[in-house]
């Protein structure tokens, strides 16, 4: 859809895991004309205050979830200024909005089987994903880890919904003890998934270890990166990475999603 | 309110408004074609380009500083070619004037990519990049010394009838110095000013935080550096200024005309609201209007310098 | 945690710890006595003095500007005698060092009261300004030009054996090369920077801000600019650097410290919070101790430069 | 007294005329040892934000009230951004303060009549001499001029401990029509008062009429001036003024309060 500029409203607030926020906006013009954004966009919100000009740029969140015919949720993790301000908002607060950005997971047939593969924040968009897909009938598998327990947002709304969520945590205070990537190569050993889709997102490292994996099993993977980013539009070229080819990739407009082999190499 | 004339002219080009957009931070315009009526401003000065195709530099690119934000782009862009080809139509058909922000690593390169330029339809102006701090050669260096300044802007002109403006650096000892040289060659105006060289570091890591290492630093932070630019040079040239660094709000625009200024570029900030050019355009009509202004350059170069501070 | 050694060298200078605060911010000491305990930092350095008193600028002298400030106090300050006679007998008293931070307008003026300051007991060290942008003669006359600055710290250095440090100014093409004159000369350190030249216009009056019209900017605002300084001179010299510029917290001075400065002084932070740079201390000296440093030096030049860019 | 730098409470906040606030402040410290500020001292608020270096500098208010034993009142006009974001402050939002600070007024002796002129803001620290003056048995007279009626903070409670008030409005909305160095002309022209010590603050142009006035009628002036200010306590030399004579003054600590005639000549 065409991404719009507009002012959000704050219409919930709501801890689920430890400096982890989740925050409700109501945003009509995202859904106008029939539209909605789709699973792996983002937003950028800010200013974050209107009344000073540090912090200076706006920030780039993915879509989590969609909790009404205007609204979405973002998960927001509090680890610097801008989080920490984001974190401060109560409902009935106004902010600016750029959205929806970015492409997008590439939505798999019906007929697949679908691996969801989340570290971290990075299962902010999966949510989506798999919420999305559950809505089409299909029951994807999402291997979700982070650091501990405190730190795991609530996934039993996804559970209920038909997704089989197998958790990992660094420390093991919760389901598998490692990393995700380690559980995601212990399942995958004992059951093959030859035309699976996959979509992973959270750190730099998981991803590749995820890809490698991907790579041995001949997984179809797509991963969702980040990067700093000013315009959040293609404009700036702030964001680009460069991939294994050596090709310069704009982020915000190129992706966030894109191939795993194009960003590791085949 | 009385009606006011927007009209401003740069030398031999003339604008419908004095508003631009800064080159780099609006792409080739149709990024932001969506959101905001670019039709509405007086020029978009596009990403600067270059003869062939520029990777750029390594990420990270950005970071954001305190009322800023520094870059290392390293001046990425698609080539001449692409850019004819593929932003051209674009801002062709723009009712916004189309700046073309340009560089090179040689004088003979900067004067080649002007006359191929000159020959493209739907260009009204070029923007000679002689300031930019992202990249080895070339870049800063040309911006440094006021003979050098002087030389790429004379070849350029020989191979444009284009009105040609030039970006300078406020990296240097005596930014007036160049402006003189810059301008002694008949250039149509001179815009004041790119980013300040600037780097930052995690101080957890260690990392630098540009990939480049030193980047350039923009936004609300430098405006008072820039605003100083564009008063001495004003001061001591009798040449069109473009003033730029900074411009958040159209209080700031009003702050560069009176400085000396005849036109404004609005740059990072529209990193953080998309309309930020078109509401420095909408608040300084109206501010105009209200003071009873007939037109932008009643003013142009209006600062009062106070006498004595004996009360 | 392991303990921490905070005694850094600036040259001949020992300081217990790195911290200072900046010339002109900490007035004389004495102002800022019975709000923070003056006796934890490394040294306080005074506000610039000359031989004779001087009036400085009419008013106004400052400005805010995003995330910093402008002044053009003009180096106001009771002079030589006045200053042993009524500001030395308190900073004598202190447990911190004291650097006295001067100038002059002519070479021989540097160098004469260089000689009279080497005679007063108390003072640690000297603190050459060949830097300030706000007088008309002399200041930053000096420290544009490689031989001009490096003849000021000659003659500095041949009227005094007490430690010299030289502080070098920002509006310049290349510090790198001015801080190398300086450096030639042995002088025991450098600090980096003094204030951005910059201005701003009320823009409802059209009245320039300051009295003097152009000022110095500081504070958070000019970090990157700073850290970018320090950078680029420790990468060239082996010469003790002192950065300032922006520090606000202490992990402002770790980015200091891993661009190349040894010691660090805290300016405009001060006037936000008077006990700016005694928590920018305590900062460090934790942050030191979590990371199992043994001393300050073990950050020095830390900064890491990415590579590549590839994922 | 000795200043102090401390952590303030917001205790009260309440509009007292349009953009005007008036804002109660808890601060023990100011009171410790049985200290209390003297009028015409005021005190810097800031940082402003702070997450947040814009804006960098902190703001100095006069004292306007000491309302119980451990509180102070300011008068604050809302006229930029510092003052917006003060504004918006609620009770139990704390903040830094820097106080007391500066001269203050040289208080009269008892026996000598007392004529305050206050323009706009200037009456933030006139309440608190007038009050100060009243609980010494003296009755002052307080000339307080606006630009209407609705920037007129009230004074009912001046009135109700002695204090004469006679009103000016440049538009005549309420008390006399004009300026408020006009109303004085006026009234000192029918009473003769030689001894009278008197206190002004208010814009530059008024203090230069007043001092007119007193040159004229031999009263005994003192005024109360403004600048820019960085540190509030005489390091920066940022306030510094130049007096009539040439001199340079920190209004800061040398001020704010200065003989009429030191400031604008004999
Ligand atoms: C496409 C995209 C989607 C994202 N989705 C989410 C999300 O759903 N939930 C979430 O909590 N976070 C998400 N992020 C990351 C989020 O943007 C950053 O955490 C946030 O900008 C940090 O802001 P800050 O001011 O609190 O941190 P800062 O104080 O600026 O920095 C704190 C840390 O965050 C890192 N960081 C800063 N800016 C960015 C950035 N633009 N991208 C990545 N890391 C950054 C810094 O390197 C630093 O380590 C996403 C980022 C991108 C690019
Ligand atoms: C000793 C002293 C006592 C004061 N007492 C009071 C008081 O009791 N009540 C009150 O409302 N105001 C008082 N002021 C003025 C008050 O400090 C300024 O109005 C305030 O700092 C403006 O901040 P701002 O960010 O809202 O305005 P800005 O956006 O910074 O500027 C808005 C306007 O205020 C003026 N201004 C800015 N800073 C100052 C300053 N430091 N001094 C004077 N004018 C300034 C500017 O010139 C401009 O016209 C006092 C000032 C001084 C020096
Ligand atoms: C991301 C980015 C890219 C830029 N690219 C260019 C460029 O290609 N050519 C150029 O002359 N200036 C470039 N600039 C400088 C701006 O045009 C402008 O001079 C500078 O940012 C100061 O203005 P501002 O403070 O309003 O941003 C770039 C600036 C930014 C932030
Ligand atoms: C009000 C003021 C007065 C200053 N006076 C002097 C001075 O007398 N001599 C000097 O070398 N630097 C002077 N400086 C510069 C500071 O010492 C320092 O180099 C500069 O402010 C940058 O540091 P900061 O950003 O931490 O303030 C002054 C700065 C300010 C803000
Ligand atoms: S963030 Fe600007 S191009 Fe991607
Ligand atoms: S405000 Fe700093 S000396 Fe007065």
């Amino acid at each position: 859809m065409e991404a719009v500029h507009t002012q959000a409203e704050v219409t919930k607030r709501r801890t689920l895991a430890r400096s982890t926020l989740l925050i409700e906006l109501r945003a009509e013009d995202l859904f106008k004309n029939g539209q909605r954004p789709a699973p792996g966009q983002f937003v950028m919100l800010g200013p974050l205050k209107e009344d000073s000009t540090d912090p200076f740029l706006n920030r780039p969140f993915s879509i989590h979830r969609l909790s009404g015919p205007d609204r979405l949720e973002l998960l927001i993790a509090v680890v610097g200024r801008g989080t920490t301000i984001l974190g401060s908002l109560m409902p009935g607060d106004r902010l600016g909005l750029l959205g929806p950005l970015g492409n997008g997971f590439t939505f798999p047939e019906p007929s697949r089987p679908v691996v969801l593969v989340a570290g971290g924040l990075g299962v902010a968009p999966l949510f989506f994903l798999a919420e999305e897909l559950c809505a089409c009938g299909v029951q994807p598998r999402l291997f979700y880890g982070a650091g501990s327990v405190d730190l795991l947002v609530p996934t039993d709304g996804l559970q209920a919904q038909g997704v089989s969520v197998k958790l990992a945590t660094d420390d093991g205070s919760a389901g598998f003890a490692g990393f995700v990537s380690e559980l995601l190569a212990q399942e995958l050993l004992n059951q093959e998934t030859p035309d699976a889709y996959s979509a992973a997102c959270g750190p730099m490292d998981m991803l590749r270890a995820v890809t490698d994996l991907a790579r041995n099993r001949g997984l179809d993977l797509e991963v969702s990166l980040e990067s700093r980013m000013a315009c959040g539009l293609g404009a700036c070229l702030g964001c680009t990475v460069f991939l294994s080819t050596g090709a310069g990739r704009r982020i915000c407009c190129d992706g966030p999603v894109f191939r795993a082999r194009e960003v590791f190499g085949p | 309110m009385s009606t006011v004339d927007l009209e401003v002219s740069i030398g031999r080009l003339t604008l419908k408004n004095p508003v631009m957009v800064a080159s780099g931070t609006f792409g080739y315009g149709s990024e932001y074609a969506g959101f905001v009526d670019v039709n509405a401003i007086g020029a978009v000065v596009t990403k600067g380009i270059s003869i062939y195709p520029t990777d750029g530099n390594s990420a990270p690119r950005i970071v954001e500083t305190p009322s800023g934000m520094l870059n290392a782009i390293g001046l990425q862009n698609p080539g001449f070619e692409v850019f004819e080809r593929e932003k051209m139509p674009f801002l062709r058909k723009l009712r916004s004037k189309t700046i073309v922000n340009f560089f090179g690593s040689t004088v003979e390169e900067y004067a080649e990519l002007a006359g191929r330029l000159d020959t493209v339809e739907g260009v009204d102006a070029l923007e000679v990049n002689i300031s930019c701090p992202n990249i080895k050669r070339g870049g800063l260096a040309f911006g440094a010394d006021p003979q050098t300044a002087a030389s790429v802007t004379r070849a350029v002109l020989r191979r444009t009838d284009k009105p040609v403006i030039v970006k300078l650096s406020p990296n240097v000892t005596d930014i007036v110095e160049i402006a003189r040289a810059v301008a002694d060659t008949g250039v149509d105006g001179i815009t004041l000013i790119n980013t300040l060289r600037g780097m930052a570091i995690d101080y957890r890591s260690g990392r630098a935080l540009l990939g480049n290492v030193i980047g350039g630093l923009s936004g609300p932070a430098i405006r008072p550096v820039a605003v100083r630019a564009v008063y001495e040079v004003a001061q001591a040239l009798d040449v069109s200024i473009i003033g730029c660094g900074g411009i958040v709000e159209w209080p700031d625009a009003v702050e560069f005309l009176r400085a000396g200024a005849c036109a404004l570029q609005v740059g990072s900030a529209t990193f953080r609201k998309p309309s930020a050019a078109m509401e420095v355009l909408q608040g300084l009509e109206v501010f105009l209007k209200k003071a009873g202004h007939a037109m932008v350059g009643d003013l142009v170069s209006t600062v009062k310098v106070h006498g004595g501070g004996h009360p």
